[in-house]
């Protein structure tokens, strides 16, 4: 069974990074986490994909789990990843659930253009209010897990255990959610809407609920986030930050749920090597793999793994 | 005092200036269906070319009044270097891709063109002062405007109203029409819609390296010029609605005079005015405003 | 016999053209309605305002005394008012059976119940079906005749079987009442009478009461129990076949004209 | 939890070779902007002041006390990182540097978000970091380290400074207008100024204060909003492109004519646009740099080698890297020459920069402030005069390190609110 599979394999995932992580470099594990944050992101953009709707605006919601998050431990000195990426979640989800009405009544490029304006007024906001730091943003406390303060050396490692457990987790729920008749919808939808309100069921309906759980995973991504890299700033709402965002999604593709993790992993190493290797002319580097991936992977990352299993 | 003559007078300019850098966008996106991101490195390609071009001009001692021409030239010549280059060499491949993935690809290329730029010419600013000067100044409430404004709303008028005949007016822009109607039709029919695309993409990305040329000399040509430049432009063209030219005027005018608003009034808004309009139109009018009626389906 | 589908005094303009002037009709329990006329003559625009794709101008639609006028699509086909296409909306990345799954998860889905696709967990029985989808989706498949072409994908099946799908995904909800617009518009004469069989067989089988657009005298005084003609928007008879199709008006504004693809209609 | 605890020693355990310092030579990380708006003014003159230091000091040929080899005898290896990306990016870098590449310093920084971000990771990885460039004083306020040093001054200097100078340069003013980016620099730059304004000249008048998004280009509203406030002083804190469009289309509208121009990074443009920057523009250059730079042996070194090399004349940022280098470099001899020649632990290295007194090509450094972390200097403003084709800098006023610096524990906001109390 193809599900068994895949929960296996998310299963795998998981004590892979627990029993593996204590190998890897700090900067390895660093990595890890970023990709976990950004992965999380791109499964709710994989989600939107689905239904045939792409959120230029993605970073909105990433920006509030991250200020959620920073905001927790500036007011109430909590620095608990998990509370933290609950808070998170719990702050995109409220504010996506209100946009939604708005949004769940639009397709195509306007749907990306509409999400694209909404994140940039909140990026106007921030940079407005110097209380926020502006541009400069915050800093955030370090990282605890359950009340412990993991000892400098290990930190890293701990947080990207929780990251982990945060990311797979939801591929988990995620993946559940899909075989679920709502979930069953976003292919249909992205088909023919026309059949589907013929049958009776609400596009807009569907369209909503899978707006906000792709907001609520976003947010989730930017408290990691947060808390990963210790400092927030309003740039995390800027449009750039969703292009990335949508990259990596489709670097990934919509074949599994775990491709987006893969595709954040990837799209790191790309970022990490044009840096390295060409500090003055990276973003040719980037853009030319990002050509190439299009051009020779139009399935994403996870047709690779499919054709082997076929092949 | 009365600012209501600087403030409209701010705004248009601005609005002109706004309309030329969008217009491009907004028919190529009319005709070819492409949300075009390397419009911006148009832009950049444009500012750089016009500075270095009419600063080598100018520094010849060359008459300085045909430095306007040579501004001119320059975003015309760097376009039919470039533009032909991305879409026959390119794009023209990618058509039968999704609309998302092609703005990614788009996307990609403005990557690289930025660095494209910095290679040939450097990270060092290009300045063009001189033509920004040269005309003289006019004033209105007691305000001084170097006349070159008046250069970038003749530019917006000449290109809209140009524009506008081409596709009304010519049998090439009827057969334009046809295209955007129906590719696969007109296909059939016998015309010859790779060279339509071609055409549209250099024209269009022209009109955005013209408007890089001819900001030149107002600012310094510097590394990063185009970014903005993207999303300004397609907040501007959104609001119009996608596709549509008197769109990209509506647009752009309500963009500026807005902006020239807040400045004079309100400063502490100017930053997110443009996209509070934006997200404004769009809730009310979900394809812009002068968006074409969705075809019914059943 | 007690009516089930009422339109009273529909009116409804697009601009100049007058798309329904003050149609009046009363569809019969069980009953099998055609609906003939030239093209543009306000057939599809009556199936459009009873499922809701369309609000008329004045006037209203009443399903078993209720009025549905200001209904969505969506609620109206929860009512068990089904519609087929002129062009058959189907799923196009989706094989035959799978259209066929997804519009019983819908099912599912309405009824607020999960796990289709899933089989090893779907378990339990489709509303209105005494059967868990896949085994709904094979009957009606078998029924249609839809089961050699069981996994291929829909956009590569040939006009007849797309029009066939598209009116046997509305099984999948347990219609009332089925509109068919054109169900055998492109389809060639030999294959015509065929299809019609089938369809109303199994529509009569449900206890499907039946209205359908047809262009083909043959096929409507064939299959057709009561037809209406449509000129201009208003019915200029209502009858049985043999009298409509007698009548002068009709043979002169109706039965003279040429079939074939209708311009003035909308297109998907 | 425990086996968490056991994973964790296990992790210790593998990464303990990383922990490891490479071998002679010294490696250092350098970060500036080497793409976007930021490389040209910034990013370019700080690397190239980089490559000009680090070579005279590989060769020995650096002024006394500069003139060992390299640091303490060993060369130098530089890495060089482009600082443009989001925050995130350039965390990962950091760490990339310090754990994958092994550098044993890191120089560079001139974004203030960026230098926010990576203070408590250098912290983290106890990573000796010296942030050359960037300006807000939050750093070494809101938090203290012990890692992370900076030995450019704060921009409050510049603000306040430019305070003291316009009330001097411009007797009876009444009011001030500014034009600032609308981002932490522009923001923080304005408020001091007019916080030291109001001090200075309590009662005095604000007319407007724009804040236009950064790098919009288009200032000809914004220019006619300041023209019609017709207030006495115009001050602005814009840098390079956005400065240099400001220039350009503020000049042929009379901007400068009609209220005194205060440019606080003017500096950076000054050759640039030689001819368009009008006579009498107040010009800063953050700090005594460039045509402020004091006239000893270090600036003759160093301004004659870099427009030698470079064809141009080193900015304030070229400046502060240079500085940043050799203070370093004091730094480490220093350590070295307490720990008995061997090659000194990053700790060692801080605990000789703090509170040292150096001096560079800027004149005297002291890391006075932020417990010993943060830089202060005298600072210098002056007004332009157009000599020629060169644009020269008169009436040069300086002002001593403590006129323009808060003391050691104050906040810049209290210090200015306070009325500048020593």
């Amino acid at each position: 069974m193809k599900r068994d599979r895949m929960l296996f394999l998310l299963g795998a995932a998981l004590a892979a990074v627990i029993a593996g992580g204590p190998l890897l470099p700090q900067w390895a594990l660093f990595i890890l986490t970023i990709a976990f944050a950004q992965g999380l992101v791109a499964l709710g953009l994989m989600l939107l994909l689905r239904a045939g709707l792409v959120s230029f605006g993605q970073a909105l919601y990433y920006c509030i789990g991250a200020y959620t998050a920073g905001g927790l431990g500036r007011a109430f000195g909590v620095s608990d990843v998990f509370l933290q990426m609950i808070a998170g979640a719990a702050m995109a989800a409220l504010v996506a659930f209100v946009l939604g009405f708005l949004l769940a009544k639009y397709r195509g490029i306007f749907f990306g253009l509409l999400s694209l304006a909404l994140s940039m007024i909140l990026y106007g906001l921030i940079v407005k209010s110097e209380a926020l730091g502006s541009t400069d943003g915050l800093n955030v406390a370090r990282s605890t897990l359950f009340g412990v303060r993991p000892a400098a050396d290990w930190v890293r490692y701990a947080v990207a255990v929780a990251a982990a457990f945060a990311g797979l987790g939801a591929a988990t729920l995620v993946h559940l959610f899909l075989k679920t008749p709502l979930g069953r919808l976003a292919p249909a939808i992205k088909d023919n809407e026309i059949r589907v309100e013929y049958m009776g069921a609400s596009v807009r309906y569907a369209i909503h609920v899978q707006y906000v759980i792709a907001a609520t995973l976003a947010g989730v991504g930017g408290a990691l986030a947060a808390t990963t890299v210790g400092h927030i700033d309003p740039e995390m709402a800027y449009w750039t930050t969703s292009g990335e965002f949508i990259f990596i999604a489709i670097l990934a593709g919509t074949g599994s749920v775990l491709a987006p993790f893969l595709g954040a992993l990837l799209f790191g190493a790309i970022h990490g090597l044009a840096y390295d290797l060409s500090p003055h002319t990276w973003q040719m580097s980037l853009g030319t793999a990002l050509l190439l991936v299009i051009v020779f992977l139009p399935e994403g990352l996870w047709s690779l793994f499919v054709r082997r299993r076929t092949a | 005092m009365d600012q209501i003559g600087p403030v409209v007078v701010d705004g248009i300019i601005y609005s002109a200036w706004l309309f030329i850098a969008a217009v491009g966008l907004t028919l190529i996106y009319g005709v070819m269906k492409i949300v075009n991101v390397t419009h911006g490195s148009f832009y950049a390609l444009g500012a750089y070319a016009g500075a270095s071009a009419a600063g080598a001009w100018l520094a010849r001692g060359y008459p300085p009044m045909l430095s306007y021409a040579v501004l001119l030239l320059a975003a015309v010549l760097v376009t039919l270097v470039f533009a032909p280059l991305i879409e026959r060499g390119l794009l023209r491949f990618m058509y039968a891709k999704d609309e998302v993935v092609i703005l990614l690809i788009t996307y990609a290329l403005f990557l690289i063109l930025e660095d494209t730029i910095k290679l040939i010419w450097g990270v060092d600013p290009y300045f063009v002062a001189q033509p920004y000067a040269l005309l003289g100044s006019f004033e209105i409430g007691g305000l001084r405007y170097p006349t070159y404004n008046l250069i970038l709303v003749g530019l917006a008028l000449v290109s809209g109203g140009g524009l506008a005949w081409i596709l009304r007016g010519t049998r090439v822009g009827k057969l334009l029409l046809t295209v955007i109607h129906d590719p696969e039709m007109s296909r059939a029919m016998g015309v010859n819609v790779g060279r339509f695309y071609l055409v549209t993409f250099t024209f269009g990305s022209m009109l955005a390296a013209i408007a890089g040329s001819f900001t030149a000399p107002t600012v310094s040509v510097v590394p990063g010029l185009g970014v903005d430049v993207i999303v300004l432009s397609f907040a501007v063209v959104v609001i119009g609605g996608l596709g549509s030219v008197p769109g990209a005027a509506l647009g752009a005018v309500i963009v500026g005079l807005a902006r020239s608003v807040s400045v004079h009034y309100m400063p502490q808004v100017e930053l997110f005015v443009i996209y509070s309009v934006m997200a404004v139109v769009l809730a009310f009018r979900p394809r812009g405003l002068f968006s074409l009626v969705e075809p019914r389906r059943i | 016999m007690s009516t089930i589908l009422a339109a009273r005094g529909v009116n409804k303009n697009f601009g100049a053209i007058t798309a329904a002037a003050d149609i009046n009709a009363a569809i019969e329990l069980d009953s099998v309605v055609g609906l003939i006329g030239a093209n543009g003559a306000g057939k599809t625009t009556f199936i459009n305002m009873i499922t809701g794709y369309i609000k008329p101008d004045s006037g209203g639609i009443h399903y078993e005394g209720r009025d549905i006028t200001a209904l969505a699509p969506r609620e109206i086909t929860r009512l068990g008012i089904l519609r087929s296409f002129q062009i058959p909306q189907l799923y196009g990345s989706l094989s035959v059976h799978e259209n066929m799954l997804t519009a019983l998860g819908i099912m599912l889905h309405n009824a607020g119940r999960g796990g289709f696709f899933s089989l090893s967990r779907a378990r339990q029985n489709v509303p209105g079906h005494d059967a868990p989808a896949e085994e709904v989706a094979e009957r009606i498949l078998e029924r249609f005749g839809l089961m050699e072409y069981r996994n291929r994908n829909t956009q590569v099946l040939p006009g007849g079987v797309r029009k066939l799908l598209d009116i046997a995904l509305t099984l999948a909800a347990r219609p009332r009442v089925l509109l068919l617009d054109e169900p055998t518009s492109g389809i060639s004469a030999e294959e015509k009478f065929g299809i019609m069989e089938m369809v109303m067989k199994a529509m009569k089988a449900e206890g499907v009461t039946v209205i359908f657009v047809e262009h083909d005298m043959e096929v409507v005084s064939r299959f057709a129990g009561r037809v209406l003609a449509f000129y201009d928007g208003r019915i200029i008879a209502d009858g049985r076949p043999d009298a409509v199709l007698g009548d002068p008006d009709v043979r002169r504004y109706v039965v003279g004209e040429p079939h074939g693809q209708d311009e003035r209609a909308p297109r998907a | 939890m425990r086996e968490l605890k056991k994973l964790a020693i296990g992790g210790l355990i593998a990464l303990a070779p990383l922990g490891a310092m490479a071998q002679a030579p010294v490696k250092i990380g350098v970060v500036m902007f080497l793409s976007g708006p930021a490389a040209s003014p910034f990013g370019v003159p700080a690397k190239n002041a980089a490559d000009f230091v680090f070579d005279e000091l590989n060769a020995g040929k650096g002024p006394a006390p500069y003139g060992k080899v390299g640091f303490g005898g060993s060369k130098i290896e530089t890495v060089v990182i482009d600082e443009a990306g989001s925050t995130t990016t350039q965390v990962t870098e950091f760490r990339n540097l310090v754990q994958r590449q092994n550098v044993d310093l890191v120089i560079g920084y001139i974004s203030s978000g960026n230098c926010l971000a990576i203070a408590p990771v250098a912290e983290e990885l106890k990573k000796f970091t010296n942030l050359f460039d960037c300006g807000t004083p939050r750093i070494f306020e809101d938090a203290s380290y012990k890692y992370v040093f900076r030995t450019s001054p704060t921009a409050t200097m510049d603000s306040v400074g430019a305070a003291l100078y316009v009330k001097e340069a411009k007797r009876g003013i009444k009011s001030i207008a500014g034009l600032n980016q609308n981002y932490a620099w522009g923001q923080d730059s304005w408020n001091d100024f007019e916080a030291s304004m109001k001090q200075l000249v309590p009662g005095i008048e604000v007319k407007t204060s724009q804040m236009p998004k950064l790098f919009a280009g288009q200032y000809n509203a914004e220019i006619s909003a300041l023209l019609g406030s017709g207030a006495d002083v115009v001050h602005s804190s814009f840098w390079d492109g956005d400065l240099e469009a400001l220039i350009l289309q503020g000049s042929p509208r009379g901007l400068f004519d009609k209220s005194l121009g205060v440019l606080t990074t003017g500096e950076t443009a000054m050759h640039k646009l030689a001819a368009q920057i009008p006579d009498g523009t107040v010009l800063g250059a953050r700090g005594p740099f460039g045509p402020y730079a004091p006239d000893n042996a270090y600036n003759r070194w160093f301004s004659k080698g870099y427009e030698a090399r470079f064809k141009a004349p080193p900015n304030y940022a070229s400046y502060q890297m240079a500085q940043a280098i050799l203070g370093t470099k004091a730094a480490w001899e220093k350590a070295m020459a307490a720990n008995g020649g061997k090659r000194p632990t990053n700790e060692e290295v801080g605990a000789a920069l703090e509170r040292l007194s150096f001096e560079g090509p800027g004149g005297v450094v002291r890391m006075a402030n932020g417990k010993g972390h943060q830089a202060i200097m005298e600072t210098a403003y002056g007004t332009t005069k157009l000599v020629g084709d060169k644009l020269t800098v008169i009436n040069v006023q300086r002002y001593p390190a403590e006129t323009v610096n808060p003391p050691d524990g104050v906040t810049s906001t209290d210090w200015i609110k306070s009325g500048f109390k020593k």
